[in-house]
């Protein structure tokens, strides 16, 4: 695709300009990243320069500009197509450009071996799909490698034996959603990694998917066709455990916790209730809303390939600014369901509460100290 | 015996027993010389309310009576007809305004009671002076005349002839049509105008009821409401109209694109009207359009020429030009896909039903929108350059065409002074005839029995011209079926001795109701025109001119009771 | 087209030739009547008064520097009712203007008028003018001398009506003939007419080249006495209580109203019963304010006047002449008129064309003041 | 009421038919209109009696249309009307009642939006016409419990005798000759654009609310303040449910622009050191004056700031409003202490159940469809119906007062027919 014909693929001409979509983006609040401005140079600069706009590497695609939209545009996809003309022109972050390899390579951008996938699984007798189970557990990349975000994956195991849920996992087989690749302008990439994973599920009789990640729940949900099978958010799974009276929290988890809605689970999914309830559902608990919460939640930064791009302003974060809001409600912990969210965010702790300040924790961790 | 007047302090509900201490009021009345009876009650509005009043006529033998409670502007009719059904004079009626001019504009209830004391005093005083007033009706023409023979006048003639009225439609031109005729096609539909025109006219022409008048016009007007007569230039021969109601349907003009000369309107062939664009492409069968035996590549609209601008003398915003640009636009787009189409804008005043829709639709198919108001044309070889500054990319841009269409607005007619004066309607600043309210009386005049329709009143769009000119319609056929008008009873009395006929006073007049008496050199009044707003009366330096029911010595005592 | 000629002054008299030249317009029937101001039988003062026989013109003096009364008043009664024969009227700037104006407001009519301006040299008070006689002191060719050089200055020991010492028109305008006499030599009297009445005048050539130069000389004298009283008055009239004391002395005698040429109500409302208010009104007042001056009233009198005629003063000052009170009113009008008549963009007197700001009605004026 | 007037004048009988208890619909609500910033309800109160005057109207309030059939001169309409539980012949519009309900300024006045309380009973404003009680089914609580202690304190206090909880639903059957559909709008439910935390935020309101705020007449008394305090920064936006494909509202509003501007003006005016924005996309000062009346507003130093608002959260005690100014490129995050939604038109949410008694279509925007976008703006595919206001789309008050009287012509004309018909 060539910059002349991001007006007629996206429909620019339809925009009228109004501004909602830079005013509600996050990366406004400490970048020069404008795709309010970027559309416009789209539509009335034939020539426009846009290899020099570093700036497009800023957005985390967490799609509140599209949410915001009120001519039915898609701005973050604009973006995306902004960056695959990037990525056909070879300019991108050598981190970029690592990810994606890994991903071509490894089906993980963590540049982690394919065969060390379920390595954290020992000794949890978590079992594979092809033993024939009706719920497949779908862990993600980020959950499968990084040390701190198994503990999530495996606090979900915990969580579904204690409910006796009949489940199994891919293991070596799983590879990327391709979600994140996507987002980084690489196309074709993501369309790979999708037949790969769909050719792998082909053969088991599944019933019901649920992730460990919003990514990987949007990405099968949105973007997948076909799938003859039910996808869920661990969040939307675990709420309905606890519906069903099948997860007794018995324990007390004495602490003032706040929620981080995920941008890919809340504003692009529109699960917000869930993931409240299962909080609200643990005894002794107290849940404290942050004030932009829901739709107005503020993006912490991971998505859009931003795990392996610092963007144009790391010095801010918004993470940092999260972290803050969270301490001045007065939580002991800042929960939230997504592993970009935990890694970013418990980073931000460490640097703006320290060690022994505020605790970020995943959801799920929380459910298990009540189990 | 001199009058017995009875006193009728209201609460309001709370409205005005909250700040006001009404019995306090009530109290003080009783005790004023000549009030045979004062009384508060809670709602003197109400049914009850007004028994009260009319039993107490009867039995006190009441000959003047006061209301003390809210605006005249609200209940002076009511209570005119209470004391009217109890057999005295309607005129015999004075109001105190102790709510909007005392209660609700007042908290300290002591000093509120003492203003509303004295606001009853004031209308005591003056009640005692009141006289009696004659409310005459005068029998009505049954016919109407439509001024202008465009969409407007079109439909106010249709509608009071169904009505089964005489109408009389005097158009200026020898066809009727008015700019509509010139146009191709409408938005948002893109339908042909010509059929529904053509149409429109047909019912026009034959219908029984309507005498059409072409390439005529009215040079003479005098007379009044329900009687009319019209002096009306027919070709030749010049006819004597009697009608009972007026409408005015005179239309406007194309804003003069000359007077913007930085964009070369008349010196280059590429830069056009909008009006000249809707002849182009109706006359090249609007299936392709060409600009001299070429397919035009960049085509640029231009917004707000000659609306919004001072610099011009029109301030105002000429309603229509965002939307006819979007359907031009969307025309070159039709015809020639491959063009460049651009519309420079300052706001896109997309504001009627189905427009934002037609907008997005515009937008859809590829129109380009810049915001940026051009600040001048020239020319670079052969190609047109249009100077603007982007104000979306805060840069200043010079853009190629190969043609411009200018948006240029709605001017009053060049000849509106001249109708203005001919029928005495007065305009607003913009130099459009002025309505009596801008909000609830739209199409009526100051002038009772002349009504407004179209963009005669304002620069408007078909659909709320035609609504605008059935409403015309209906206040013009109103009178028609009612077959006699009331005549205000309140005027202005003109004392021979005093006046010395300087005529400041029919200057002053918006009714036209004095004129000077030639032989006596005295102004006389015509009490059919005058609405007893007493205008002439504060503009005499003689003090010749007495309004009556609101006479010096009334006012006067008024005030002496208030000071 | 107007033409500019002369008449040869006989004898060195200027009165005599003018006197002569007058009795030609009668005898030409170029007029059928003359309105000029003739001399009383005392010989103290003259009176305007209506001539047909031309052998009474014997008497007539135009130049005597004294105006016992405003002759726009007098046109007013001849031609409200349209006379049928042609007047002609002989008339000072002032004059002129208050005609002007009289016209505007439907009290006079110029048809079958000729309106004929003089030069006007100044005005003394009618009472220092008899004065002056009586001392023998030629009053009027005394000034006529000064007339070349635009230097008018008055007798030792008198001055001019206040209303005269800061008249910037001393020239006649909207005339159909005007006899000239500043700035001409004192041999000749300028004539300035049509050219075809010129014709029929016989006239000779000539020139009166410092004629501007004098003009100009004398009105800014005039102008920078203007401003000096002008500034006084402000002085004075800062607030209320100054503007109080301005009008204190008024008795409502109405002599101003008399002598107004402009004020043209056939009854003053403060003449009518208005303003006899009963007994007890007059005693409640007193009980309210602990005290009221009497006559009651004059504020508003004056107030009122001034509000309906400040517009189309045209600062003759026959008012100020006649107050018995010594009421600055010339000062006061033509004070106030300054700035009322700029408001408006208006000169009293200056064209048929200007309306009368009083009897017009602009959408979009004084927006300031009334605002929402 | 114009459209009833015309017709009435015309020397017709017209039954007029209102659901709500009083006259007057949404302009009674209104502070001052603009261009002429003539106070509302001083304009409007003499219209409204007018129609309880008019010889000739017969006014059926608290009442709905239940049934239409037959056509053109010969409809039979059927007209519910809802029991107030108050004989209005008896009562006299005293308020006595209102005073004593027990739950007096307990439940929010639909008249005043939340922004006052009224009981039970109640009166919807001074000027109502008719002038008489109603009581609220749903609330009173003898009427939903039983039991109001001993007696009903609205009996015990009502003198006149008027309160009737026996009354029951009235149906009257009605002969007309053509019908007119003036059931006006609602307004857009802010609640549905989160991102502004309208309901969250005590100091985020409506534009509706805003005029209770600012009326002379209103429970401020035409104080602009919330919880006593005076706004110095208040951020007007634009667009709020109009020209918004996210909420399903593609059309413009048509008043918001004008309604803004002149809120605008009031704020300045009654609180000249107030730092006043409004936020907009295209500001659409279309009608006659309204130009004029937008540059008064920005020349009395109202900010006009190119950039539809994307979202508004707390920092500390202030809000922050987050947009773009389109013009400088610039994102914004505005401080303010009362921010106001200029929420748009939207079909009544009962529109579609008279649709169906009527056989009306609607257009794609939910509105009423008239026969001809062009040149048959008040007229219906169904004869003898007609269109008059923002049932057919929205519509500032001239326009609708227009439209009235031309839906007016249409009927007259059709009644005049019949008549020599028959």
């Amino acid at each position: 695709m060539e910059v002349q014909d991001l007006a007629q693929a996206y429909r620019l001409f339809e925009c009228i300009q109004c501004g909602r979509c830079t005013g509600g983006c996050p990366m406004s609040l400490k970048t020069r990243f404008n795709i309010r401005r970027l559309i416009y140079e789209a539509l009335v600069d034939e020539d426009m320069d846009l290899q020099s706009k570093e700036v497009l590497w800023d957005c985390s695609t967490c799609g509140t500009c599209t949410l915001r939209c009120p001519k039915g545009l898609d701005p973050t996809d604009i973006v995306i197509g902004m960056r695959s003309i990037l990525v056909d022109g070879g300019r991108i972050p050598p981190t970029i450009r690592d990810a994606l390899k890994s991903l071509a390579i490894r089906g993980n951008p963590l540049t982690m071996a394919r065969e060390e996938r379920s390595d954290w699984a020992e000794g949890l007798g978590v079992r594979e799909i092809s033993e024939g189970a009706k719920v497949l557990y779908f862990v993600g990349c980020s959950p499968s490698y990084d040390p701190r975000v198994q503990k999530v994956a495996k606090a979900l195991v915990q969580t579904f034996k204690k409910a006796d849920v009949e489940f199994g996992i891919l293991g070596n087989e799983e590879v990327c959603c391709g979600s994140e690749a996507r987002r980084m302008g690489e196309t074709g990439l993501f369309e790979m990694l999708r037949e790969l994973n769909l050719e792998t599920l082909e053969p088991y009789p599944v019933e019901l998917m649920v992730t460990t990640s919003p990514h990987c729940y949007d990405a099968f949900q949105n973007e997948y066709q076909g799938l003859d099978f039910k996808v869920q958010h661990y969040t939307q799974f675990v709420a309905g455990l606890i519906d069903e009276g099948k997860l007794p929290l018995s324990k007390e988890v004495k602490r003032v916790v706040t929620y981080q809605d995920p941008c890919f689970l809340g504003k692009q999914n529109k699960i917000f209730e869930e993931p409240r309830k299962i909080l609200e559902s643990i005894p002794g608990l107290e849940l404290r809303e942050l004030d932009r919460s829901r739709e107005r939640s503020l993006c912490c930064e991971g998505g859009g390939g931003r795990m392996w791009a610092e963007g144009t302003n790391p010095e801010e974060r918004l993470a940092h600014t999260r972290v803050q809001e969270a301490m001045d409600l007065g939580a002991e912990v800042l929960a939230t369901a997504c592993p970009f969210c935990l890694l970013t965010l418990e980073d931000a702790a460490k640097t703006v509460a320290g060690e022994g300040g505020i605790q970020v924790m995943d959801i799920m961790e929380l459910v298990v100290e009540a189990l | 015996m001199g009058p017995r007047i009875g006193v009728y302090v209201c609460h309001c509900g709370v409205n005005i027993a909250a700040t006001v201490d009404v019995e306090e009021v009530t109290r003080f009345a009783q005790g004023l010389p000549s009030v045979a009876m004062a009384r508060d009650y809670t709602y003197m509005c109400s049914d009850p309310g007004q028994a009260l009043i009319k039993e107490d006529i009867k039995e006190f033998g009441l000959t003047k009576v006061v209301v003390a409670s809210c605006s005249p502007m609200m209940h002076e009719p009511t209570f005119r007809g209470t004391i009217q059904e109890a057999g005295l004079n309607p005129y015999c009626l004075e109001m105190a305004n102790i709510r909007e001019q005392c209660s609700w504009v007042h908290e300290e209830e002591e000093e509120a009671t003492r203003k509303a004391i004295q606001l009853v005093a004031a209308a005591v005083d003056k009640a005692f002076l009141l006289e009696p007033l004659e409310e005459r009706r005068v029998a009505v023409t049954s016919a109407a005349l439509v001024i202008g023979g465009g969409i407007a006048g079109m439909q106010a003639a249709l509608d009071i002839a169904n009505a089964g009225f005489q109408v009389y439609l005097v158009e200026k031109e020898p066809r009727l049509g008015g700019h509509l005729a010139q146009l191709d096609k409408t938005f948002p539909t893109l339908e042909p105008v010509a059929p529904l025109l053509a149409e429109e006219i047909r019912e026009v022409e034959g219908h029984p009821n309507i005498d059409l008048l072409t390439s005529a016009e009215v040079i003479g007007l005098e007379g009044y409401i329900g009687n009319f007569k019209v002096n009306v230039t027919d070709q030749a021969t010049i006819r004597d109209l009697k009608v009972g109601t007026i409408v005015v349907a005179t239309g406007y003009d194309i804003f003069d694109a000359r007077l913007k000369p930085e964009y070369g309107y008349g010196i280059y062939e590429k830069v056009i009207t909008g009006l000249q664009f809707e002849r182009l492409v109706s006359l090249s069968g609007s299936r392709k359009f060409w600009v001299n035996e070429k397919e035009p590549q960049d085509v640029l609209f231009i917004q707000c020429v000659g609306s919004r601008d001072k610099s011009v003398g029109h301030e105002y915003c000429s309603r229509i030009c965002c939307m006819y640009t979007a359907k031009q636009a969307l025309l070159v787009k039709e015809m020639l896909p491959q063009a460049r189409v651009t519309v420079l804008y300052m706001d896109v005043r997309a504001y009627g039903k189905g427009f934002e829709e037609f907008y997005d639709q515009v937008r859809g198919e590829g129109v380009l929108y810049r915001r940026g108001n051009p600040s001048e044309i020239y020319k670079n070889g052969k190609r047109l350059i249009v100077r603007v500054e982007d104000t979306l990319l805060g840069e200043p841009v010079q853009l190629e065409a190969d043609l411009v269409v200018l948006a240029t607005g709605i001017t009053p007619r060049r000849d509106s002074p001249k109708i203005a004066n001919l029928l005495k309607l007065p305009r607003s600043p913009d130099g459009f005839f002025m309505e009596a309210h801008p909000k609830l009386r739209p199409v009526d005049t100051v002038t009772e029995g002349i009504y407004l329709a179209g963009c005669c009143q304002g620069p408007k769009d078909i659909p709320d011209t035609v609504a605008q000119a059935k409403a015309a319609a209906a206040s013009a056929m109103i009178p028609l079926c009612q077959g006699q008008v009331k005549v205000e009873a309140v005027t202005s009395i003109i004392d021979e001795e005093l006046c010395s006929g300087c005529g400041i006073c029919a200057e002053m007049c918006v009714y036209d109701a004095l004129s000077l008496h030639e032989r006596k050199g005295v102004m006389t009044i015509n009490e059919v025109l005058c609405k007893g707003c007493g205008a002439c009366a504060a503009a005499c330096p003689s003090k010749a001119i007495k309004l009556s029911h609101f006479t010096p010595a009334q006012i006067l005592a008024q005030v002496d009771a208030l000071v | 087209m107007k033409v500019q000629k002369f008449l040869e002054v006989k004898e060195g008299d200027t009165l005599a030739t003018l006197r002569s030249f007058l009795q030609r317009l009668l005898e030409k029937e170029i007029v059928e009547a003359l309105l000029v101001p003739l001399e009383a039988p005392s010989g103290d003062t003259v009176m305007p008064a209506l001539v047909k026989e031309p052998a009474h013109l014997e008497k007539a003096n135009p130049l005597a520097p004294v105006m016992p009364v405003n002759a726009a008043r007098l046109v007013s009664s001849l031609t409200i009712g349209k006379p049928r024969e042609k007047i002609g009227a002989l008339l000072r700037s002032c004059e002129i203007r208050a005609l002007i104006e009289l016209v505007k407001l439907q009290q006079a009519h110029l048809e079958n008028l000729m309106i004929i301006g003089i030069d006007c040299l100044g005005t003394y008070e009618v009472t220092d003018y008899a004065k002056l006689i009586s001392e023998d002191r030629s009053p009027t060719m005394e000034l006529v001398r000064g007339a070349k050089e635009g230097a008018l200055s008055p007798h030792e020991g008198y001055q001019f009506r206040s209303a005269c010492r800061i008249c910037e028109y001393p020239i006649p305008q909207n005339a159909a003939l005007t006899i000239g006499l500043l700035g001409v030599d004192g041999k000749m009297i300028l004539i300035e007419a049509q050219e075809e009445l010129a014709e029929r005048l016989e006239l000779i050539e000539g020139e009166a080249a410092s004629r501007e130069e004098a003009i100009k000389k004398l009105v800014e004298a005039r102008i920078e006495e203007r401003d000096r009283l002008f500034a006084q008055f402000r002085e004075r009239v800062v607030d209320i209580p100054g503007l109080l004391a301005q009008f204190s002395t008024c008795i409502r005698c109405h002599n101003c109203t008399v002598a107004c040429p402009i004020c043209y109500c056939k009854e003053c409302l403060f003449r009518t019963s208005t303003f006899e208010h009963e007994s007890g009104r007059y005693l409640r007042w007193a009980q309210r304010k602990g005290a009221i001056q009497m006559p009651t009233d004059t504020l508003l009198f004056q107030l009122t006047r001034l509000n309906h005629m400040v517009t189309s003063c045209v600062g003759c000052g026959m008012c100020e002449s006649a107050c018995p009170s010594d009421i600055p009113l010339t000062t006061i009008f033509r004070a106030v008129g300054q700035e009322v008549q700029a408001m408006f963009d208006y000169l009293p007197g200056r064209s048929l064309e200007d309306e009368l700001p009083l009897a017009t009605f602009k959408e979009d004026e004084l927006t300031e003041l009334g605002g929402r | 009421m114009q459209a009833s007037l015309d017709i009435a004048n015309a020397g017709f009988l017209v039954y007029l038919v209102e659901r709500e208890p009083s006259i007057g619909g949404h302009m009674a609500q209104l502070d001052e209109t603009f261009p002429t910033l003539d106070c509302s309800s001083c304009i409007l109160t003499p219209k409204m009696v007018d129609v309880a005057r008019h010889p000739n109207i017969q006014l059926f309030s608290y009442a709905e249309v239940v049934g239409v059939d037959g056509g053109v001169g010969h409809f039979e309409v059927g007209v519910r009307q809802k029991p107030r539980y108050v004989d209005v012949d008896r009562c006299t519009g005293c308020s006595l009642c209102v005073e004593a309900c027990r739950l007096k300024g307990r439940i929010s006045s639909e008249f005043d939006v939340g922004v006052s309380k009224r009981g039970a009973v109640y009166m919807p404003f001074p000027q109502a016409v008719p002038l008489k009680a109603t009581i609220d089914p749903e609330r009173c609580l003898f009427i939903t419990r039983g039991v109001c202690g001993k007696v009903p304190a609205c009996k015990e206090a009502c003198e006149a005798e008027a309160i009737d909880f026996e009354q029951k639903e009235k149906m009257t059957e009605l002969e007309v000759g053509a019908i007119i559909v003036a059931i006006g709008f609602d307004l857009f439910d802010a609640h549905l654009k989160p991102e502004f935390g309208y309901g969250l935020y005590p100091n985020v309101i409506t534009g509706l609310q805003f005029e209770r705020l600012s009326s002379a007449s209103g429970p401020t008394r035409g104080k602009i303040s919330l919880n006593g305090q005076e706004p110095k920064k208040v951020v007007f936006i634009q667009c709020v449910g109009s020209r918004d494909k996210s909420v399903g509202v593609e059309y413009c509003s048509r008043v918001c622009c004008m309604y803004t501007a002149k809120q605008a003006h009031i704020v300045k005016e009654k609180i000249p050191d107030a730092e006043v924005t409004v936020l907009y996309i295209d500001v659409r000062a279309f009608g006659k004056g309204f130009e004029e009346f937008y540059d008064r507003v920005r020349s009395e130093g109202v900010i006009y700031r190119r950039g539809a608002p994307s979202e508004i959260y707390k920092r500390g005690e202030r809000l922050i409003v987050r947009a773009e100014d389109t013009l400088l490129g610039e994102p914004l995050q505005l401080e303010a202490d009362l921010v106001v939604l200029a929420i748009g038109i939207v079909p009544r949410g009962d529109a579609q159940d008279l649709a169906t008694l009527l056989r009306l279509s609607a257009s794609p925007d939910g509105f009423f469809q008239q026969a001809h976008p062009k040149l048959r703006p008040v007229e219906t595919e169904r004869e003898g119906v007609y269109l008059a206001g923002c049932c057919q789309g929205p519509k500032d008050i001239p326009d609708a007062v227009a439209q009235a009287k031309a839906a007016a012509s249409s009927a007259i004309i059709a009644l005049r027919n019949c008549i020599e018909v028959s």
